[in-house]
C-alpha cells in the first residue's frame, strides 16, 4: 500500500486472519466493523492466551507458595513487562494496571488531584477530552477546590498553543491532564511541546493515551510526559484491564487510591502502611485473566510493529478522507494535520443516529452520538456526529464500502 | 434525482420497515413542532445516552381530554416522528388514556406488536404503527419512546422524565 | 454422598469434567486444588462464552447504535440479570458491576463513606475482616473522622454478638460492614441478626459476601441487608469484575464514585449530571467480557443448585475437620458452629510455607500466609496459618491426599 | 520414630534439593540467632506479602570487617536457616565483600548457580549453596534473601529492608 508497509511486509489479509469475528455477517451483510476506537476486536493470541490461562494454569497471583499460583504471578507479572517495554518505562515498576484508562485518570484524580495539589491549584485540560478526562478533575474541583482550566482549539480542531501557554503563565496549573489523540476529531495533540511548556510553568503532564497508543509507538522517555494513561480494550486486549504509567518518584509521593488486599505492607487496626510501586495502587485481586490477554495484544501489535501500524492507518485515513469528502452533504469534523484513523462526520438533513442505523442495515459499523464528549460537541456547535474509525484489520474496501454506502444514505434522506 | 433516491430506496429496502414513508416524511417536516402558547402542563425528556432531547406541551380542553399538544426536539427522524405522531394521535383523548396509549405504544416499539392493546385504543395505536420497526433495533426504541416519556412526566406533572 | 445431594444429582465427577485445569498434572503429580477461596477455577460454560464473545460477538456496549454494540449490550446487561436473580435483588437497576469485592467496598467507603455518613458517625466492622473491608474505612477514617469500631470475636472464631450489640448502642454507627463468612476461620456470621440489631439502632448493613455466596444461597430480601458485595473470580467467574448489590433509595442518596463515560447525564464544564443507578456506579467501559463471563458462572452455579454446593461442601468440611483433626501436631483454626469450606490451620513445629511448599511438591495447592487477615492473625496470637478451601469440584479423595500427605509433612519436620 | 521420619522422606524425596538437611538443622536449631549485645549496625527486614520478619545485627572489628552477626527472625524454615547461613558466612568480610557475598547469593538463589562470581567468596558461596534449590520455588526466593536485604539495609545504615 505504501513503501513502509510494503517494506515491513504488512499484509492487512494475514492480519484479519487472526480476528475471528471479522468473519462474521451483520443482517446478512459481511461485517464491516469500523468501530475499533470506541473497542477493537480481539485477536487469536489474546483470545488463546486467556483460554489456555483458564484451561491450564490459573490461581490467585501474588500470595500462593503452589506452582499453580507461582506460575500465573509470572504470567500476569509478565504483562508489566511488556507493557514497560510497550511505553518504554524506565522500569516495570512504573506500571499500574487499573480497571480500564477511566479507572486510571481516576486513580490520578484521587491520588494526584486529592493527595499532592493543593487547593489553589489547577489542572489544565484541553477543550476535546472525553468525558473520562473531565469529570473526574471536575469532582476533584467542586470537592477540593482546585481549579479547572480548558485549553481552547481551533475550527481544524488543535490546540491553540498560545492559549495553552497563556494559561500554564500564572504558575498555578499542578498538572496538564491532556488527551494525546482525540477520540471525535483524530487529532495527536504536540506531546512534546506540551511537556516542554508544561514543565517550564512548574507544571506534571499526564497524558490520556486511549486513543494514541493504539495508533502509533508511545516512547514516554523520548516524550517527557510524567504520567501516561491507555486502556486494554482499545489495544486489541480484553475489558476490564487499564494502565497508569508514572515516573517512580511521582508514584511514590502519591498516597494510595482504594484500600485492600495486596496494596498494604501491614495492617493494624490503628495504621497501615503500603506495599511499594506499584502494588499500593493495586488493591484487591488485580485483573489477572485481563493481564493475561493484554500481554498477548501488547505482543501482537509489538509483532506488527507500530512503523508498519501508523503507515497503514496514515493510508486509510488519508484515503476517507478524500472518499467522504467528496461526498456532497458530507462534512469531516476535524481537520488537524497530525491525525490518527478516527474520522468523525455529519450529513446534511440526516441525524447521526439515522445514518448510524442505515448503515448497520448494510453491515456497516460506525458509531453516533456525542462520543462521551459533550463540551467538545458545544465546542463544535453540534449535538452528535458519526465516526468510523479504523484499527490494524481495517481495509481500503472497507472504506470504499462506507463512502459509497453513505452516498445512497444521503439519496435516501435527500 | 429521483433516479438516485431510488437507488438509495433500492438499497435499504430492508429498512423501509423501520423508515417508513410517513417517518420520514413527519422527520421532515413535522407538523406540531411547536411551543403551544397557551398550555396547561409541560415536561421535558432526555436521553443521555444519545443526547437527544424535547420538551412537550400540553393544553386541556375543559372535558379534561387533550386539546393540543406540541414539541421540540432535536434528535433523529425517529424521534422527531415519533414525537409529532404521538403529538397528533394523544389529541381527543383524557390523561388515563393517553397513558394507556403510551403504555400500549411502547409494548409495540419492544415487541412490534401489542396483541392485548385495548380495542378503544385502535385506530390510534394504527396511525403508530409505523413506528412499530424499531422494534428490530433495540437501541433505537429509546428514540421513539422519549416523547412518550416526557408527555408522561407532563400528564402527572413531573417537570424532567429520562428515557432509561 | 448424603441424602441432598443424592436428591439432587449431584455429581461431582461430572462436575469436575466441566473444569480443564483440574486434569493437569503440578510438578509431575495429580492436582489437587484446594485454594478456591483464593480463587475459583473455571468450568467450560465461562471459558465458551468469554471465547464466544470474542469470536462473534464484540464491541463496546450501551452507546453503539450497531448490531454488534446492540447484541453486545443486550449479553453483558444479561449479566445483571443473572446477578439480580442469584441474590434475588428486587429490580436489576440495584446490581452495579465493579472490579472486583474490592472494588465495590471501595465504592462503598468513597460514595456512602464520604457521601452519607458524617464525621462523629461510625464504622462498625468485625476482629475477621479480609484487608478490603478494613483499609478503606480505615482510610475513610483517617480522612474523615468517621470512627472504625471492630467488633471481637470468640476463641472459637464467632463473632461476639452481645460486644456487637454494646458497639451499637450509641446509635453513632451509620453503616455496619462485616463478612458474611470469613477467609480465613470458615466462619458464617449470623446475618439475620446483625441486621435486626444494626437496624434497631438505626445502622445499615453492608455484607462482604466475597466467600459466602460461593457456597450458599444468599437472598438480600429475607437476608434483609442494605448492600451486599461479592467478586467474580471466586464464583467461578473471571477476574475482572465484582458486584455491589445496594437497595435503590440508597444507591440513589450515594454521590458517583468514579467520573467518566457512561456515569453522565449530562456535561458542561461547568456542571455534570449523574447517569440514573446503577449507570451512576459505572464509569468508563465496563467489564464486558467479564460480564460475559459471570453470567456464564451464575448460570453454571444455579443450575447446579445451592441445595446441592451447600450439602456437597458441608460434607466435605466434616470430612477435613475429622480427617485433620485426628493428625497429631495439626491444629484447625476457628471452630465456628456455623461454617463455608475453608479450613485454616498449623502444624507443630512447621512454618505454614514450608507446609504449603511440601504440599506443592506433592501437587496439592494450598494457601499459606496472613490470608489478608493480619488483625485476625494477631487476635489468634498467629502470624500465618496454611489454609485448605473446597469448590464444587472438590472431592473426598483430595481430601484424603491433604491428610495423608500432611502426615508426611510433620514427619519431615519431626 | 525414624521410621516414620523416613517415610516422610521418602515422599518427599524430591524436596530434600530444597530441605537439604543442613537447612532443616539451621532452621530447627539456629545457632546466631540472637541480639547482639554490642553492634555498630541494625536493620529490619519485611516481606509484607508473606509476613516474615527479620532483624539483623553487625558489630565490626577494628579493621572493618565483620565480627559478629546476629538475628532475630520469625519466618519459615529457609529465611530461619539463611539468616543463620548468612550470620555465619559473612563474619571476616569487610562491608564491600560482604555486599559482593550478597550480590552472589542472590543471583544462585535466583537461578540455582552463580557462574560470575568472584572466585574469593567461592568458600563462603560453597556454605551457602544448600540454598540454592529456592530457586525452583520462585515465592520462597525471597524467604532466602530477606534476612540478607536487612544486612545489606545495616551495612548502608538504613534502617528497614523490604523484599519486593
Ligand atoms: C472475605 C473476603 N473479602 C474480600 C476479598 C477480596 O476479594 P478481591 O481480591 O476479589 O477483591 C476476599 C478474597 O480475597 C475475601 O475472602
Ligand atoms: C480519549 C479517550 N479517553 C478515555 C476513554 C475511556 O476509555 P475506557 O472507557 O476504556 O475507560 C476513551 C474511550 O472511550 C477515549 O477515547
Amino acid at each position: 500500500m505504501n513503501d513502509v508497509m510494503a517494506a515491513t511486509g504488512f499484509d492487512v489479509a494475514r492480519i484479519r486472519e487472526d480476528f475471528p469475528i471479522l468473519r462474521q455477517t451483520v443482517r446478512g451483510k459481511k461485517l464491516v466493523f469500523l468501530d475499533s476506537a470506541a473497542s477493537a476486536q480481539k485477536p487469536r493470541p489474546v483470545i488463546d492466551a486467556m483460554v489456555q490461562a483458564m484451561e491450564t494454569q490459573y490461581a490467585n497471583v501474588h500470595r500462593g507458595l503452589h506452582w499453580m499460583s507461582e506460575r500465573t504471578t509470572e504470567a500476569y507479572e509478565a504483562a508489566r513487562d511488556a507493557v514497560a517495554g510497550l511505553l518504554n518505562a524506565r522500569e516495570r515498576a512504573e506500571i499500574v494496571f487499573t480497571g480500564s484508562v477511566t479507572g486510571s485518570l481516576n486513580l490520578m484524580a484521587h491520588s494526584y488531584g486529592r493527595g499532592v495539589l493543593k487547593p489553589g491549584q489547577a489542572v489544565l485540560i484541553s477543550a476535546m477530552e472525553h468525558h473520562s478526562n473531565i469529570v473526574p478533575w471536575q469532582m476533584l474541583r467542586d470537592e477540593r477546590g482546585i481549579e479547572l482550566r480548558v485549553c481552547p482549539i481551533s475550527d481544524a480542531g488543535e490546540l491553540d498553543m498560545a492559549a495553552f501557554e497563556a494559561l500554564l503563565a500564572d504558575g498555578k496549573v499542578g498538572l496538564v491532564s491532556i488527551t494525546h489523540m482525540s477520540n471525535v476529531l483524530g487529532t495527536y495533540t504536540p506531546a512534546e511541546r506540551i511537556v516542554a511548556l508544561a514543565h517550564a510553568h512548574g507544571a506534571k503532564v499526564l497524558f490520556d493515551g486511549a486513543q494514541a497508543v493504539v495508533h502509533r509507538k508511545v516512547d514516554v522517555q523520548a516524550l517527557g510526559c510524567d504520567f501516561y494513561a491507555f486502556t486494554g480494550h482499545k489495544l486489541y486486549g480484553p475489558t476490564g484491564i487499564g494502565v497508569l504509567w508514572g515516573r517512580r518518584e511521582l508514584l511514590e509521593a502519591m498516597p494510595p487510591f482504594m484500600g485492600g488486599g495486596d496494596m498494604i505492607s501491614s495492617v493494624t487496626y490503628e495504621r497501615s502502611t503500603w506495599a511499594q510501586v506499584p502494588h499500593k495502587f493495586e488493591a484487591g485481586t488485580p485483573p489477572i485473566l485481563e493481564g493475561i490477554g493484554l500481554r498477548a495484544a501488547v505482543d501482537y501489535v509489538q509483532a506488527i510493529g507500530y512503523p508498519a501500524i501508523a503507515a497503514h492507518e496514515a493510508a486509510l485515513t488519508e484515503h476517507a478522507l478524500a472518499r467522504m469528502s467528496a461526498i456532497e452533504g458530507v462534512h469531516v469534523i476535524g481537520r488537524a494535520q497530525d491525525r490518527g484513523g478516527v474520522v468523525s462526520f455529519t450529513l446534511d438533513r440526516a441525524h447521526p443516529h439515522d445514518v448510524a442505523t442505515l448503515l448497520d442495515r448494510q453491515g456497516i459499523a460506525v458509531r453516533a452520538g456525542h462520543h462521551c464528549a459533550e463540551p467538545l460537541m458545544h465546542r463544535l456547535g453540534l449535538e452528535s456526529t458519526a465516526r468510523a474509525s479504523f484499527g490494524i484489520y481495517t481495509t481500503t474496501e472497507e472504506i470504499d464500502v462506507l463512502a459509497d454506502t453513505l452516498t445512497r444514505v444521503r439519496e435516501f434522506f435527500a | 434525482m429521483s433516479g438516485e433516491h431510488e437507488s438509495g430506496g433500492t438499497m435499504f429496502d430492508d429498512l423501509r420497515d423501520l423508515y417508513q414513508e410517513v417517518i420520514l416524511d413527519h422527520g421532515r417536516r413535522p407538523r406540531h413542532m411547536q411551543r403551544l402558547a397557551r398550555f396547561d402542563a409541560t415536561a421535558k425528556g432526555d436521553n443521555p445516552m444519545c443526547g437527544d432531547r424535547v420538551q412537550v406541551w400540553v393544553a386541556f380542553a375543559p372535558d379534561g381530554t387533550i386539546e393540543q399538544a406540541g414539541f421540540e426536539a432535536r434528535g433523529c427522524a425517529i424521534s422527531i416522528a415519533s414525537a409529532d405522531l404521538m403529538a397528533e394521535t394523544v389529541v381527543g383523548h383524557n390523561k388515563q388514556d393517553a397513558r394507556a396509549l403510551f403504555a400500549s405504544f411502547r409494548e409495540m416499539a419492544k415487541t412490534g406488536a401489542c396483541p392485548d392493546c385495548a380495542p378503544a385504543l385502535e385506530p390510534a395505536l394504527e396511525r403508530l404503527k409505523p413506528l412499530s420497526g424499531v422494534h428490530e433495533y433495540p437501541s433505537r426504541v429509546k428514540c421513539a419512546t422519549l416523547p412518550w416519556h416526557a408527555l408522561a412526566a407532563a400528564l402527572d406533572d413531573v417537570k424532567e422524565a429520562t428515557s432509561e
